[in-house]
């Protein structure tokens, strides 16, 4: 399995972790990933919210480079270039003025040809969980872990979604497959604020106690996420969320990637957990009571 | 917003469809997107009342809305519409518009983001990040929220004080000309 | 009348009826095509008949038990020895032309011979397989073999094979005792030869998990509506409480989604089922009813009750029942993780978002066209619409696109029980008209042998005890039945058999019948209501009068109900025979007689209506007399001008007038009146007055068309400024071309005027369709024009929807209003109205101003009412018999209505029920005599003191004070009921077959003797407490 | 033959009758004390036949029929509801219980009301006791006996 790999803006900073734990998991079970060369930035929310053409164009030329590249298939991690990305895509499939105003501003005849995946939708539907479940050597016995998709792995549904749009289960079925225990909860597609964390941090800090206080509810000990958007809302402005409100403990939120990469055996500095905000140390000792006796097993 | 309104024409209506590809006209004011918005409580005008605002030509009103720029591009409401509407479509032309008309905004925050947004962009090819907080901060005059983390961040290696570069700036640059162009010619 | 053709003319009309699918729809129209001399096949695809009615608990808006209505009719239809049910059927193929069609049938195996089968549920006892059940829409349990449901018809089992369902490890062949199960059946392809195919395939609930975010199959506590009316059905899987699935709790606080899929492009579904909203509403009613403590919050976008008596059943739950109404859709459900309640948010009355939680939630399902047809709709040959229901225009809503083929019920077009009823039999009627010269063609009719006379025998009792297999002989010691009998007043004969019911069984009885010189016969088995006519079938086959049998029912009312104590039982079994001897031997013969029947009808009314009527009976070749009071034919229609789907109205019309002047059988009489009106079914004689004149006419039915006006409103200024008119006034002038307005004028329509308010509570049903279809003409010629409609409700129901939405879409501005704070057209002409999303007004400067003014019953129904005394509702329209079984007859037989003197409705509303008019009415008129039951009153005039009791008693004016002063009782008009011979102070009357002597002997012989002598003390303390707990099946 | 409670219930064709059946087909066990005497209606239903039980000796008698409102024949069931209040003041004057006597409504679906009717009866009537009038069963068979014997006579008489 070969994909081109388009990083994004977050993953070389804000979550770098996720980068990191990325790379680690794929790794580990021997899924190739080569950056995209000279990649840009595919404008996220920004672009979309102020030029439609820019939001059209900017993916538009990283998917041709990747496509030049010799690739047909972009994965992607961060949740929001991958809606970016396929969104772009999308209409320039569909929509024959949008394609030729798409190949007019970059000046290259992309076409749409590229396929714009998921790191979820590639573990999930092209890796599979009986592969992974292989390779599992140190299961997270009973870690009660609520799944958190967020809004733009879902919506809307005919461009992004590659599971149910209103009731996913892959993510759920990964950490099953990790040994935690995934825990149904309502919240899984509602929205964290995303892209207003930075100009509407009360609104995000609103959403984001709500969310927590569901898991919490839930009876979780972990969040998992597979955005780098969701994990900075709910990571990094966990003490501002629940600053009024002290009825909810800590709550760490790990990437999927993160989660998987414990379970798959891989050290955690790899996984770059020494970057969360709410300690993961919780899971780490979940995984230690467990881990003697999956070596043994292994 | 006025305590009286009038009906004046289409005219609003017609223009909104038109640039968001969204048919506004069908709303039928279920209310369904307004019940499902996670914003609604933070909003002045709810999305369904926008769509009502609209029919009735309510330009300024729906302009001068801090609603459009609470707005987070869930899509919720667009997922959910019986009638097909796209209505986070219909958040997004109307944000251009407000732009556009160059009046006061009903929030300036999230527009200011957009801009230091894409500047960075503009000139790294790439987001970065302290760089762009700090120009949103000088364009929003939102000095204050958030100065607490970045050192947390700057510990945790999420900011570096150094921009990333994509090899490719220069190209991205044209790119950047070439789509303002094509913006003004719709 | 009836011309018989020879059956080896190729050309002549097959006399048979294809009936594709048996809901209520294709049963009603089969029994009137049965009635009328018409041969049915009634191809049905699930195992058992009976369709969406057979699951729902009660019906809206009378509260009538569904089961209650549907069962007589599901028995009346499988015993018809005309009617040919075949289940598990589809019609694959349709070749052939009107009048000579072939029918290819597929019928699937059931795996159980139905003539076999008595029903015991041995198999389903022994059979491993548990299922989720589908009748019960999930929420209970089935075995692999079993029957659809309790009341199921044909009253037989079903295996159901496939993955997950029969392993076929044949432990049911062994259990049954009958012999009934053949795993070894195999498709069979029959080959029908009909004249017409009437289509009644119905619906099926939209797939809920299509619209993910209201949780059904997530969220445990979110039912769809289909599982709420299981619920709530005292015979369905919780025996009708209302439980959250989660913890079988009751639940406190519940909500209705409405519009869950319907009223939806997203889903593809952009129309309105038009029942959900009521259905609704009545399931908030019953929940109540059965929970008086519930919170109902009803979550709704327009509440749609636009039918006869809707407004005030929503009124009801609103303010009598406290049923809360908000008027908001759902975005999603959200289900708490550790209480498994269920968030909702809505759009408030504070114009915010509010949270809310509720324990359980039910998701109001729209209506789909019925799947299975969708794929044989291309084998049939027809047209389906956009949304795949049948498609037909407004003026033709019983004819499919391919002749001979007609349609009827919700795969029209979705609608309620008394329209599918009523579009069912105009269905029928359509194909009646088209076969009319092969009327009674293939008619099965059985010959017996001349009847012995009895009445001068004492009785002699014959008693057949049933085994019936185990099932009363597992229980009851059967021999020990037959024994006693024996030694039992006027038993001559006694003996048991295994199945009573069984072919060779009834050829013994026949043989033992004429051996013994029985003139009574006792069978001891299963319920009268089933097997009844069987048996007295058989009693005809011996030479004996049928009223000479009688039942004792120990399997239903004892041996399944006492199984746990064989002894008890038997006694009661022995108990039982014996007092249905002592009835027995006063049972008399009774002749079932027959009323001469004149072939023609008269019609009051020339309007769509009546006209329509006239020609559908004219055209099956029976006389008319069409009675008009205006100079002209036409009626409200000659003002309007185009239907939604732009047909020409007066075309129509004029069409309709020509065919009705043309045609030889229908009399027509202008400006004139009835004005006397004798008799009963059958054959009536009335007095016509015309041109100063007076015509005496016979005929054996009376149809009442006499439609509705139009209120003049006294609001808005209405009459005194020339800008204001009402609807209808606007369709006249939009078709005349009389209407001039500015280019860019501005139009305000305002809905709902003067009614649905305390004076008129009710809906005129058509007034927003028509805002809707004279705004969109208006937008037509008036690109620039401002229109704006204020409406309370928008009553678009059915396909009106996608009107509804075009004319949004073309700009027309549909604006709420509530009543409380209606529309204000203030001095200076400017008209001022309160929008209730925004909490704003709204002001324009209207330059037309148009009223939707109730339709209002004719100001003279009262005397017409007399004249026929037939009943008036308390708005002023003619009543129905029955709401949903008899919708187009009134209470006394031979009289019907029709069109908008019923109630308000469309024009193509009016065609479907004047064409169901003359399906009814050819049942009776295609007769030469009335066959009338034996089962009547009968006044005894030595004893009658003329009292007139009995007259005021009875509910349909059977008897009258006749020549000697004394009252008589006209048997072709009595039903039978017996409520006047309780009445009687005179004990005068008395009702046959029920007469005193039969049920005082019954219970001389349950309790024999009047003495008192020997009291005795009971032995009652094991009775005690052996009632039975209620118990819930398993609710997963 | 035993003494437990003898309880005749008078049941509509349409409505209770079919509840009874349903009852049956739902394999719902009540105690064995009931008869189920068929009616058109129970409009059908006379004073006088509920007195004639009475006379006859039953502990109790029921009346069910459609729900109010759902009558097949209109009003059938209020104007029996109206006799059976009458009959139970006519008891009540000659010193019988009038609970021993009472009017249900129940639709064609509700198979398990008819059998919690029954139940309920049944508990009311073994609180009360038998009926004053109640006879011993062997009095019954006796009267029985003498009836066939009459009838006996009257087939040989016809014979002769
Ligand atoms: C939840 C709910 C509550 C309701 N409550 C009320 C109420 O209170 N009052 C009221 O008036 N109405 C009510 N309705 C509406 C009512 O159910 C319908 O009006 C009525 O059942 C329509 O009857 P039908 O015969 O047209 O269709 P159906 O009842 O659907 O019958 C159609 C029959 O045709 C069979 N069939 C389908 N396709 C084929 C085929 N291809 N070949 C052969 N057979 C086929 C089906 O199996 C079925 O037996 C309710 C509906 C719902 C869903
Ligand atoms: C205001 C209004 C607007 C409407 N708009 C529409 C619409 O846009 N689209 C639509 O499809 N439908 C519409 N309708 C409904 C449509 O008009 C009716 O469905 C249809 O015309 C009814 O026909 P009818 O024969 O029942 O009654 P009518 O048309 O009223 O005909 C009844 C006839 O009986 C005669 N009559 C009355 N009493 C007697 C008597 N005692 N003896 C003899 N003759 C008598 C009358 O003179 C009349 O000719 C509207 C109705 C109204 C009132
Ligand atoms: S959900 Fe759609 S139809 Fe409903 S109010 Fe919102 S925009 Fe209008
Ligand atoms: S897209 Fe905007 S308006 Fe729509 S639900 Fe999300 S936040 Fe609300
Ligand atoms: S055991 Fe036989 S007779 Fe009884 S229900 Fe089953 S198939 Fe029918
Ligand atoms: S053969 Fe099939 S239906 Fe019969 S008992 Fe076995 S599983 Fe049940
Ligand atoms: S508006 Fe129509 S589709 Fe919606 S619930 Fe009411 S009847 Fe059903
Ligand atoms: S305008 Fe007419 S059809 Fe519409 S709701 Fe009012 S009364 Fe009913
Ligand atoms: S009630 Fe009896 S007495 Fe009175 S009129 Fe009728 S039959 Fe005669
Ligand atoms: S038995 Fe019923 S229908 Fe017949 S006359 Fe008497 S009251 Fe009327």
């Amino acid at each position: 399995m070969k994909y081109a790999f388009f990083p994004g803006c977050s993953l070389e900073s804000t979550a770098w972790d996720y980068d990191k734990s990325t790379r680690a998991v794929c790794k580990a079970l021997g899924i190739e990933i080569t950056d995209v060369p000279d990649w840009v930035c595919c404008g996220s929310s920004p672009a979309h919210a102020s030029n439609a053409s820019l939001s059209l164009a900017l993916p538009a030329l990283n998917l041709h480079k990747a496509q030049t590249a010799g690739y047909s298939e972009v994965l992607t991690a961060c949740a929001s270039c991958y809606a970016r990305l396929r969104t772009a895509n999308h209409a320039i499939r569909k929509d024959p003025t949008e394609r030729e105003r798409a190949q007019r501003i970059i000046e290259k005849p992309y076409a749409g040809a590229v396929n714009v995946r998921h790191i979820l939708d590639i573990l999930f539907n092209d890796y599979g969980v009986a592969e992974i479940e292989k390779r599992i050597t140190t299961p997270l016995k009973g870690l009660r872990v609520a799944s958190y998709y967020g809004c733009l792995l879902s919506r809307p549904k005919e461009v992004v979604a590659f599971d149910d749009a209103e009731h996913p289960v892959c993510m759920d079925k990964l950490v099953k497959v990790a040994g935690a225990e995934p825990v149904d909860w309502p919240f899984k597609t509602e929205c964290c604020g995303a892209s207003l964390s930075i100009s509407k941090t009360s609104v995000v800090n609103r959403l984001g106690y709500k969310l927590l206080s569901m898991a919490h509810r839930a009876g979780v000990e972990c969040i998992v996420v597979a955005c780098s958007l969701c994990q900075l809302n709910l990571d990094f402005r966990q003490a501002d969320a629940k600053k009024d409100q002290a009825d909810i403990p800590e709550i760490p939120v790990v990437y999927i990637t993160q989660l998987l990469g414990l379970a798959l055996g891989i050290p955690p500095k790899d996984l770059g957990l020494d970057a969360l905000m709410v300690s993961a140390a919780s899971i780490l000792d979940r995984r230690a009571a467990t881990a003697g006796q999956a070596g043994r097993r292994a | 917003m006025n305590d009286t309104l009038e009906w004046t024409d289409n005219a609003l209506l017609r223009e909104v469809e038109r640039r968001s590809g969204a048919s506004v006209s069908a709303c039928f004011q279920c209310h369904k997107c307004s019940s499902g918005c996670p914003i609604a409580p933070d909003m002045d005008l709810l999305s369904s009342q926008i769509m009502r605002l609209i029919h009735l030509g309510e330009k300024e009103t729906v302009l001068e809305s801090e609603a459009i720029w609470a707005c987070a591009s869930c899509e919720a409401c667009t997922a959910r519409c019986p009638m097909g509407i796209d209505i986070a479509a219909v958040m997004d032309t109307l944000r251009m518009m407000a732009v556009e008309r160059k009046a006061a905004l009903g929030d300036r925050r999230t527009s200011s983001f957009n801009k230091a947004f894409l500047s960075s962009v503009r000139w790294h090819g790439r987001v970065f990040e302290l760089g762009m907080m700090t120009l949103y901060k000088l364009i929003s005059r939102d000095l204050f929220s958030d100065v607490d983390k970045v050192p947390r961040m700057l510990a945790k290696h999420k900011l570096t004080f150094l921009p990333h570069f994509s090899r490719s700036t220069k190209e991205v640059r044209l790119v950047f000309n070439r789509a303002e162009e094509e913006e003004k010619k719709r | 009348m009836q011309a018989m053709t020879s059956s080896n003319d190729v050309k002549a009309p097959s006399g048979a009826v294809l009936v594709c699918g048996a809901g209520v729809a294709g049963i009603q129209a089969s029994l009137d095509l049965s009635a009328a001399g018409f041969h049915v096949y009634l191809v049905e695809d699930k195992p058992a008949v009976g369709g969406g009615m057979t699951r729902l608990d009660k019906t809206f808006p009378t509260g009538d038990c569904a089961t209650c209505i549907i069962s007589p009719k599901l028995v009346e239809c499988m015993r018809d020895p005309n009617i040919e049910v075949l289940t598990l059927a589809d019609v694959v193929k349709l070749e052939g032309e009107p009048g000579n069609f072939t029918a290819t049938v597929h019928q699937r195996p059931r795996y159980v011979d139905i003539s076999k089968c008595t029903a015991c549920g041995d198999c389903s006892k022994v059979c491993p397989v548990k299922i989720k059940s589908e009748f019960d829409a999930q929420l209970g349990t089935r075995k692999a073999i079993d029957r659809v449901y309790a009341q199921a018809a044909p009253n037989a089992y079903v295996i159901m094979k496939g993955p997950g369902l029969c392993i076929e490890c044949m432990r049911c062949v062994k259990a049954c005792k009958a012999g009934a199960i053949d795993h070894d059946q195999v498709e069979k392809t029959l080959e029908l030869h009909v004249g017409a195919v009437v289509l009644t395939p119905g619906f099926d609930a939209f797939d809920a998990s299509q619209r993910g975010e209201f949780g059904f199959n997530h969220a445990k506590n979110v039912l769809t509506n289909v599982q709420f009316e299981r619920m709530l059905s005292a015979s369905g899987p919780t025996q009708g409480h209302i439980l959250r699935p989660s913890d079988k709790k009751t639940p406190k606080r519940l909500a209705f989604i409405q519009c869950v899929g319907s009223r939806d492009t997203g889903c593809g579904n952009d129309y309105c089922s038009s029942v959900c909203c009521m259905a609704a509403t009545k399931e908030s009613i019953l929940a109540k009813e059965h929970e008086p403590d519930l919170d109902i919050t009803i979550f709704f976008l327009d509440l749609r009750a636009y039918g006869k008596d809707f407004e005030r059943y929503y009124e009801r739950a609103k303010n009598e029942k406290g049923v809360r109404y908000v008027r908001s859709f759902i975005s999603r459900t959200y289900e708490m993780p550790d209480t498994k309640n269920v968030v909702l948010k809505y759009f408030g009355s504070d114009l915010k978002q509010v949270e809310e939680e509720f324990d359980m939630v039910v998701l109001s399902l729209g209506l789909e066209p019925s799947s299975a047809l969708l794929n044989q709709a291309q084998c049939i040959g027809i047209d389906l619409n956009q949304w795949g229901f049948a498609k037909t225009e407004e003026l033709k809503p019983l004819d499919t696109s391919r002749a001979g083929v007609f349609v009827g019920g919700v795969f029209q077009e979705p609608k309620d029980i008394p329209d599918t009823v009523m579009q069912a039999s105009a269905a029928a009627a359509r194909a009646m008209a088209l076969l009319a010269p092969a009327r009674g063609s293939q008619m099965t009719t059985k010959s017996y042998p001349p009847e012995r006379d009895v009445t001068d025998e004492p009785p002699r009792i014959g008693v057949f005890v049933c085994h019936c297999g185990s099932n009363i002989a597992s229980v009851v010691d059967v021999e020990r039945v037959v024994e006693y009998a024996k030694h039992l007043p006027n038993v001559v004969y006694a003996e048991h058999t295994v199945y009573t019911c069984a072919d060779d069984s009834q050829g013994r009885m026949k043989e033992n019948i004429v051996e013994h010189r029985l003139n009574r016969v006792v069978v001891a088995s299963c319920t009268p209501r089933s097997h009844e006519p069987i048996f007295r079938d058989t009693l005809r086959g011996a030479g004996l009068n049928p009223y000479l049998l009688e039942m004792a029912n120990i399997r239903e009312q004892c041996s399944w109900v006492h199984s746990g104590d064989a002894e008890k039982a038997t006694q009661k079994a022995c108990e039982l025979v014996r007092m249905i001897t002592g009835r027995i031997a006063e049972s008399r013969p009774l002749k079932d007689e027959t009323v001469p029947v004149n072939n023609a009808a008269l019609i009051v009314g020339g309007g769509i209506a009546g006209m329509t009527a006239a020609l559908a009976l004219a055209e099956q070749g029976f006389p008319v007399h069409l009675v008009e009071k205006s100079g002209a034919l036409g009626g409200t229609a000659r003002r309007i001008y185009q239907t939604l789907d732009k047909a020409d109205v007066q075309a129509f019309l004029k069409d309709t007038i020509a065919r009705v002047d043309a045609n030889p059988n229908i009399s027509v009489y202008l400006n004139a009146s009835v004005a006397e009106v004798e008799g009963h079914i059958g054959s009536f004689s009335s007095k016509i007055t015309f041109n100063g004149t007076v015509r005496k006419v016979d005929h054996g039915v009376v149809v009442v068309a006499t439609g509705a006006t139009e209120h003049a409103p006294q609001s808005y200024g209405y009459g005194k400024n020339g800008k204001v008119l009402t609807q209808l006034e606007l369709s006249e002038r939009l078709g005349r071309n009389e209407l001039s307005l500015p280019g860019k004028a501005t139009v305000v329509m305002i809905q709902c005027v003067e009614q649905r308010n305390e004076e008129r509570p009710y809906c005129s049903r058509v007034c927003c369709t028509t805002a809707v279809k004279n705004a969109l003409q208006l937008r037509e010629r008036y690109p620039n024009a401002r229109i704006m409609v204020l409406y309370r409700d928008i009553r678009t129901y059915g396909f009106r929807e996608a009107a509804y939405r075009e004319a949004r879409e073309k700009g027309v501005l549909f604006i709420r209003y509530e009543p409380e704070k209606a529309p204000e057209l203030m001095q200076n002409g400017r008209l001022r109205v309160y929008e209730p999303a925004l909490g704003k007004s709204l002001e324009v400067s209207p330059d037309m101003i148009v009223l939707a003014a109730p339709m209002i019953p004719r100001a003279d129904r009262g005397e017409l009412s007399d004249l026929l005394r037939v009943p008036l509702n308390a708005d002023g329209f003619f009543l129905e018999a029955h709401v949903k079984l008899r919708p187009v007859d009134f209470a006394s037989e031979g009289l019907f209505l029709c069109g908008t003197a019923h109630a308000p409705k469309s024009m193509g509303e009016t065609i479907s029920q004047a064409n169901a008019v003359a399906g009814r009415a050819a049942s009776i008129l295609s007769r030469r005599a009335m066959p009338i039951s034996g089962q009547v009153a009968w006044v005894d005039p030595d004893k009658c003191i003329s009292c007139m009791t009995c007259v005021h008693v009875c509910p349909y004016h059977a008897p009258s004070i006749g020549r000697n002063n004394k009252a008589e009782i006209q048997a072709a008009v009595c039903m039978g009921c017996g409520s006047c011979t309780a009445e009687c102070p005179a004990k005068a009357i008395e009702l046959r077959h029920y007469l005193d002597n039969q049920i005082l002997r019954a219970l001389d012989h349950l309790l024999a003797g009047h003495s008192t002598e020997e009291i005795v003390e009971g032995d009652y303390l094991e009775q005690v407490g052996i009632a039975q707990q209620r118990f819930h099946k398993g609710l997963e | 033959m035993d003494n437990s409670p003898v309880i005749l219930a008078f049941c509509c064709h349409y409505c209770a009758y079919a509840a009874a059946d349903l009852a049956g087909t739902m394999r719902l066990q009540y105690p064995g004390s009931v008869r189920v005497l068929r009616l058109p209606c129970t409009g059908k239903i006379e004073v006088n036949y509920l007195l004639a039980a009475f006379e006859r000796g039953v502990d109790g008698v029921i009346v069910a029929g459609c729900l109010e409102g759902g009558c097949h024949f209109q009003e059938g069931n209020l104007r029996a509801r109206r006799r059976v209040e009458r009959a139970k003041q006519l008891l009540k004057e000659i010193g019988i219980e009038p609970e021993r006597l009472e009017m249900f409504n129940l639709s064609s679906a509700e198979g398990t009301r008819f059998a919690e009717i029954v139940s309920e009866m049944n508990q009311r009537i073994a609180a009360l006791g038998p009926s004053p009038l109640r006879h011993s069963p062997e009095h019954v068979e006796h009267a029985i006996e003498e009836l066939r014997e009459n009838a006996e006579k009257a087939i040989a008489g016809e014979q002769k």
